[in-house]
């Protein structure tokens, strides 16, 4: 937000008063962050759908917009505008309308402390990482409000599944990431990515083998987080027809997909951050901070994309088995790698 | 089983209190992804795990049995394509081979070899469908495209050899329709070579997945003795560990000629007769026929396609006869009364389909909900034949 | 505990390879055709739409009746030489694409055309009239022949027929009687 | 075993009730309704025999079939002038007939069960206690044909839907015209547009105008 405000000390001069100055730049940041929102779900619905094309030995959408589709998505958002707003007759209708934009706002709160570039940052909280991980986890609740709403029995199934599953899956999540807190010794997220500067080398993710390790776990949880597949939990298209938003419709139905697509390239966004150096690139000074944060997370929203269509989805039993006897053992063993490991290097001295 | 009654530890009090818990009635389908097709399954649930299962059908019932006394002997031939609409020729070869028996008539030796290809063609164009969309169930989408693909290139030859790409309505009373086009020969044995090298694609991209066993292994599983008492066949009787092909054990058309090996399940992942078993012994099916299809096409003698001693008008001397055949789900019998006309009396069905996934009623209760879509994916049902 | 390992292990590698595979097709070239752009080419057998060739059809009615779902309307008039076939329609709402009519036809007048894509809004509109009553298609041999038809073996039933009109003739001369009445006046309706 | 060994067998342990044995196609023995579960558990539990497996059980109006083949089997008689069906108004009067195909695993060889029984008593103990699969086959045949199983535990309408008023697969059977106000009669669009009328007839070479 710094480079924000200045910029509007800049303009209106000195002649703003600290408050307004706040309020103008966190506005001005809120919009920023919704239109990078709103992006996401744009761009990575086409880069969904293409790679998935692709992987498939097909192309995917290849009409709107001349090259390789890559207006489809606009005419999908103008398409689910024009549906109508279908509310059920039985369904709760407070709890029905209001649940996508809780699931949103979750999403969009948690933006407020990604730094995408030196200074690019709605709010250096000192708490940042922690603050993300918190506000996230309006989530599960936005989904069980959904399901619940919806008066629909596989809506209800995919809100009680999905609820445990982020539920759980934030534990790992968090944990993964303790670890690089340790390293650094603050939560907040400017200071993370700075303490990562300097060439490849110096990146948390080959810090030491548990700082690997813990990138692994992370990314794996991240993907459970999203409900994304293998972990598809609250979806899971061939048992619960969709899930939780079976009953929704237009612009509902899209801010579910905003918040999903969004989520996705959050949480490879906080991976990029905190594992893999941030806006550094792998050698020399730093050159297009944004650019390289961006490219990174979008490798990261890749990698997603490609287990997505590779593996089967698992049980939610084994689900529930794989978070808290493999990933929740083994991120406790991370951090406790890794802090041996800083003792032993004498890093923590 | 129709209520819980959960008792806490309360019993010491004057009135205890008891709390009530229902199951949960839940409809998957009749338009349901998982129950591929028009196939509505009444799930009563507690929480995550099933308690009984109902299957009702008729969605799809056309009643194929009361046109076939409408129509004459080869005009129905047009209908048993629609059964298994996925394996459209094995079901044209069994109600074939059902009024021959009946005709006592001599097929050329041409068509049967033509008849015998297209069957094990067909058989793993179906299986590639049974596997892709079992994959599917599991949330695998890539498989079902790469399936989807190869069966492409085999319905490529089945529009070349008859002209239709879903229902072929190729095989005729006393032959096929048409004779073999020129490189059929060549196109059959380059598809054969496509797929074996496929096969290992998928069991390296689906088959020995950790995530994929974890999913089927153990799971539905429908021992050898259940098999005989629900009547299944096919696919699930063999993957219960019963090495049973009616194309070995009960030889109709050609079949006794070949060599081949019948697999069958042996619980290399967990039990014998569980998921992952029934989904193995159809990968190594396909593999099976392409060994078949490699004999054939080496034996394939040139002569007529179609019987000439018989007339464009079939007329079946009267009796009854229970004709069965294998195909790619099962045992598909033809029941079959004629009076002696020209059109049949009575054509009975038997699907195994319909058998197949009677038994879900046995074996579903007790496993959960991802369980059962896995179990009735397993059981490679298709409505077509089941609703007839 | 080495289960435990194992199958984590199990589950890393079996992903990636699986990951190895699908990112194999990534460089692929897709097999899949963009349609109305890009089409295959379809084989000689194969089942479209069926036509009807109205200049060698003779109305024998085979293909209405081997058709299972009665789909063929086909229509005449008149008898024997004055038979006259005004409606040859086939209700494709109906058709199923058995191809039994075009294995049926005696004169290849029935035949499978390589269209397929008739997508419309109205069901109506699927009907096809292959004939007008404002140009019936003649069924008999001989009134084909006249009028130029097709008929099977032409050559040989032209042939026949002038050998037969001759005889007429020569029967007509010999008998010197009054000639004939047109055969087809009063009869037309 | 030999289809008529097992014939003499089922003579032997069933007396009266096995009534004929069939040598056509189709080996087997004509068994006294009442009798057919007592016939079926012996093919089951004899060890001799094992039939394990039910392959095929299906019912059969045997209206209008006679031996000697001349039977008119449809019950669609022609077509009217607007090509409607022209459906027989005659009621049926012939037997109602079960068919069990049975096929031992344990041995290799199968057998074939028949039952006649009255049309207007037509009720055949179930054998869905010993095959289960019997169980949806005889759904299936009360459903179609409209034969009762005495004993079957759930003996409801399998294909269509429950409520449907009478048994297709009867020769005498005619399709409603409507089911809960849906008309059943398909929609035809292939109206005739033309006229018979209208028929311009080509001049004619030698006759002059036409």
């Amino acid at each position: 937000m710094e480079s924000i405000t200045g910029l509007l000390t800049k303009i209106f001069g000195d002649g703003m008063s600290p408050m307004a100055l706040l309020i103008s730049g966190g506005l001005t940041m809120a919009l920023i962050m919704s239109l990078v929102m709103a992006m996401c779900a744009i761009v990575f619905t086409w880069m969904e759908r293409k790679v998935a094309g692709f992987l498939q030995s097909r192309y995917g959408p290849m009409r709107v917009g001349g090259f390789h589709g890559v207006l489809q998505p606009v005419a999908d958002m103008l398409k689910i505008l024009g549906k109508e707003d279908i509310i059920p007759d039985e369904a709760d209708k407070a709890l029905f309308m209001l649940s996508p934009f809780v699931i949103f706002i979750g999403s969009l709160m948690a933006w407020a402390a990604i730094p995408f570039a030196p200074g690019f940052i709605a709010s250096n909280l000192d708490l940042g990482l922690f603050y993300i991980f918190a506000v996230s986890s309006a989530a599960p609740a936005g989904i069980l409000m959904a399901g619940w709403a919806s008066n629909n029995k596989w809506a209800l199934y995919g809100a009680a599944r999905g609820a445990a599953q982020m539920v759980s899956y934030e534990i790992p999540l968090a944990l993964a990431a303790i670890p690089v807190v340790m390293a650094t010794g603050s939560l907040n997220m400017n200071a993370i990515v700075d303490a990562q500067g300097g060439g490849v080398l110096n990146w948390y993710i080959v810090h030491d083998p548990f700082l690997f390790l813990a990138f692994c776990l992370y990314f794996i949880a991240s993907i459970a987080e999203v409900n994304r597949g293998p972990f598809d939990m609250p979806e899971t298209e061939s048992e619960l027809v969709a899930g939780y938003h079976t009953e929704y419709t237009g612009m509902r139905f899209a801010f579910f997909f905003l918040a999903e697509y969004a989520n996705l390239f959050l949480v490879s966004c906080i991976a990029t951050a905190v594992f893999l150096g941030g806006w550094h690139p792998i050698a020399g000074p730093v050159f297009l901070p944004g650019l390289v944060f961006l490219i990174k997370a979008v490798i990261l929203v890749f990698l997603q994309m490609l287990v997505r269509w590779t593996l089967p989805r698992l049980r939610v039993d084994q689900l529930m088995h794989t978070c808290w006897k493999v990933m929740v053992p083994l991120t406790l063993l991370c951090v406790l790698g890794s802090g041996i490991w800083m003792m032993v290097s004498g890093e923590l001295l | 089983m129709s209520d819980t009654t959960v008792t806490h530890g309360w019993e010491h009090q004057d009135k205890p209190r008891v709390q009530q818990s229902e199951l949960l009635e839940i409809n998957m389908g009749p338009q349901h992804p998982a129950t591929h097709g028009v196939l509505r399954l009444l799930v009563k649930t507690d929480g995550e795990i099933v308690q009984s299962v109902t299957p009702y059908l008729g969605y799809l019932h056309r009643c194929a049995e009361k046109i076939a006394e409408g129509c004459d002997w080869r005009q129905w031939m047009v209908y048993t394509d629609r059964f298994d609409y996925l394996a459209p020729m094995n079901m044209n070869f069994g109600y074939a081979v059902a009024v021959e028996n009946m005709l006592e008539v001599e097929v050329p030796e041409r068509a049967q070899y033509i008849r015998v290809i297209c069957a094990e063609l067909q058989r793993i164009a179906s299986h590639l469908i049974a596997i892709g969309t079992f994959g599917l169930d599991m949330g695998a989408w890539t498989p079902l495209l790469y399936c989807f693909r190869e069966r492409e290139e085999i319905l490529n030859i089945f529009e070349r050899l008859s002209g239709g790409r879903m229902l072929y309505n190729y095989f005729d009373i006393g032959g096929v329709r048409f004779d073999a086009y020129d490189d059929f020969a060549e196109e059959v044995l380059f598809m054969v070579h496509v797929m074996e090298q496929k096969i290992v694609e998928y069991n390296t991209l689906l088959t020995y997945n950790k995530i994929f066993i974890e999913r089927t292994a153990d799971v539905g599983v429908i021992d050898a003795e259940t098999c005989y008492a629900y009547g299944c066949t096919g696919p699930v009787l063999r993957g219960a560990g019963v090495p049973f092909d009616c194309r070995r054990d009960d030889p109709y058309s050609i079949y006794d000629r070949f060599e081949f090996e019948i697999p069958y399940g042996q619980g290399e992942q967990g039990t014998v007769g569980d998921c992952w078993d029934r989904y193995i012994v159809r990968m190594r099916e396909m593999s099976e026929s392409c060994r078949i299809i490699r004999q054939a096409v080496d034996g394939m003698p040139e002569g007529d396609f179609m019987s000439p001693d018989l007339k464009k008008l079939v007329k079946v001397p009267a009796g009854s006869l229970y004709t069965r055949t294998e195909s790619s789900k099962g045992e598909i019998g033809f029941h079959i009364i004629a009076d002696g006309g020209s059109k049949p009396f009575r054509n009975k069905v038997r699907s195994p389909s319909y058998s197949n996934l009677h038994v879900i009623e046995k074996v579903g209760p007790g496993m959960m909900i991802s369980d059962l879509v896995a179990t009735v994916g397993s059981l490679d049902i298709v409505l077509g034949e089941i609703d007839r | 505990m080495t289960q435990y390992l194992r199958d984590i292990k199990d589950a890393v590698v079996s992903a990636f390879k699986g990951m190895g595979i699908t990112s194999k097709h990534l460089a692929k070239k897709p097999v899949t055709l963009q349609y109305p752009d890009e089409r295959w080419v379809l084989p000689e057998r194969f089942k479209g739409f069926i036509i009807n060739d109205t200049h060698r059809c003779d109305a024998c009615l085979r293909c209405a009746k081997v058709c299972p779902v009665d789909c063929i309307y086909i229509e005449t008039t008149g008898k024997a030489k004055d038979r006259y076939m005004y409606r040859y329609a086939i209700d494709y709402n109906k058709c199923i694409w058995c191809g039994l009519c075009v294995a049926e036809c005696p004169t290849d007048a029935c035949q499978h055309s390589l269209d397929y894509d008739h997508a419309l809004y109205d069901r109506t509109r699927l009907v096809y009239e292959f004939t007008s009553p404002a140009k019936p298609i003649p069924c008999h041999k001989e009134t084909r022949l006249e009028q130029g038809y097709y008929v099977p073996n032409a050559d040989e039933e032209r042939a026949k027929l002038a050998a037969k009109k001759e005889a007429e003739l020569k029967k007509a001369e010999d008998e010197t009687a009054a000639p004939d009445p047109s055969p087809d006046e009063g009869k037309v309706e | 075993m030999e289809p008529n060994a097992i014939h003499d067998l089922l003579c032997a342990k069933l007396g009266e009730a096995a009534l004929e044995y069939v040598d056509s196609y189709e080996k087997g023995t004509v068994i006294a309704a009442a009798k057919i579960a007592e016939a079926a558990t012996l093919l089951r539990d004899e060890p001799e025999l094992h039939f394990e497996q039910l392959m095929c059980l299906s019912g059969v109006d045997w209206d209008g079939h006679d031996a000697e083949g001349k039977g008119k089997s449809v019950a669609i008689l022609g077509y009217t002038e607007e090509g409607k069906p022209e459906l027989s108004d005659r009621v049926g009067d012939g037997d109602l007939g079960v068919f069990y195909a049975c096929y031992s695993h344990r041995h290799g060889h199968k057998y074939s069960l028949f039952v006649r029984v009255p049309r207007d008593a037509a009720e055949v103990p179930t054998v869905s206690h010993l095959w289960p699969t019997a169980a949806w086959h005889e759904r299936e045949a009360y459903d179609l044909v409209g034969i009762t199983f005495t004993g079957h535990p759930d003996l409801r309408r399998i294909l269509l839907e429950d409520g449907w008023e009478g048994h297709p697969l009867r020769k005498d059977y005619q399709m409603p015209a409507q089911w809960q106000g849906v008309p059943l009669e398909g929609r035809s669009y292939a109206a005739n547009p033309f006229n018979e009328a209208d028929v311009v007839l080509p001049t004619k070479p030698e006759g002059g105008q036409g």
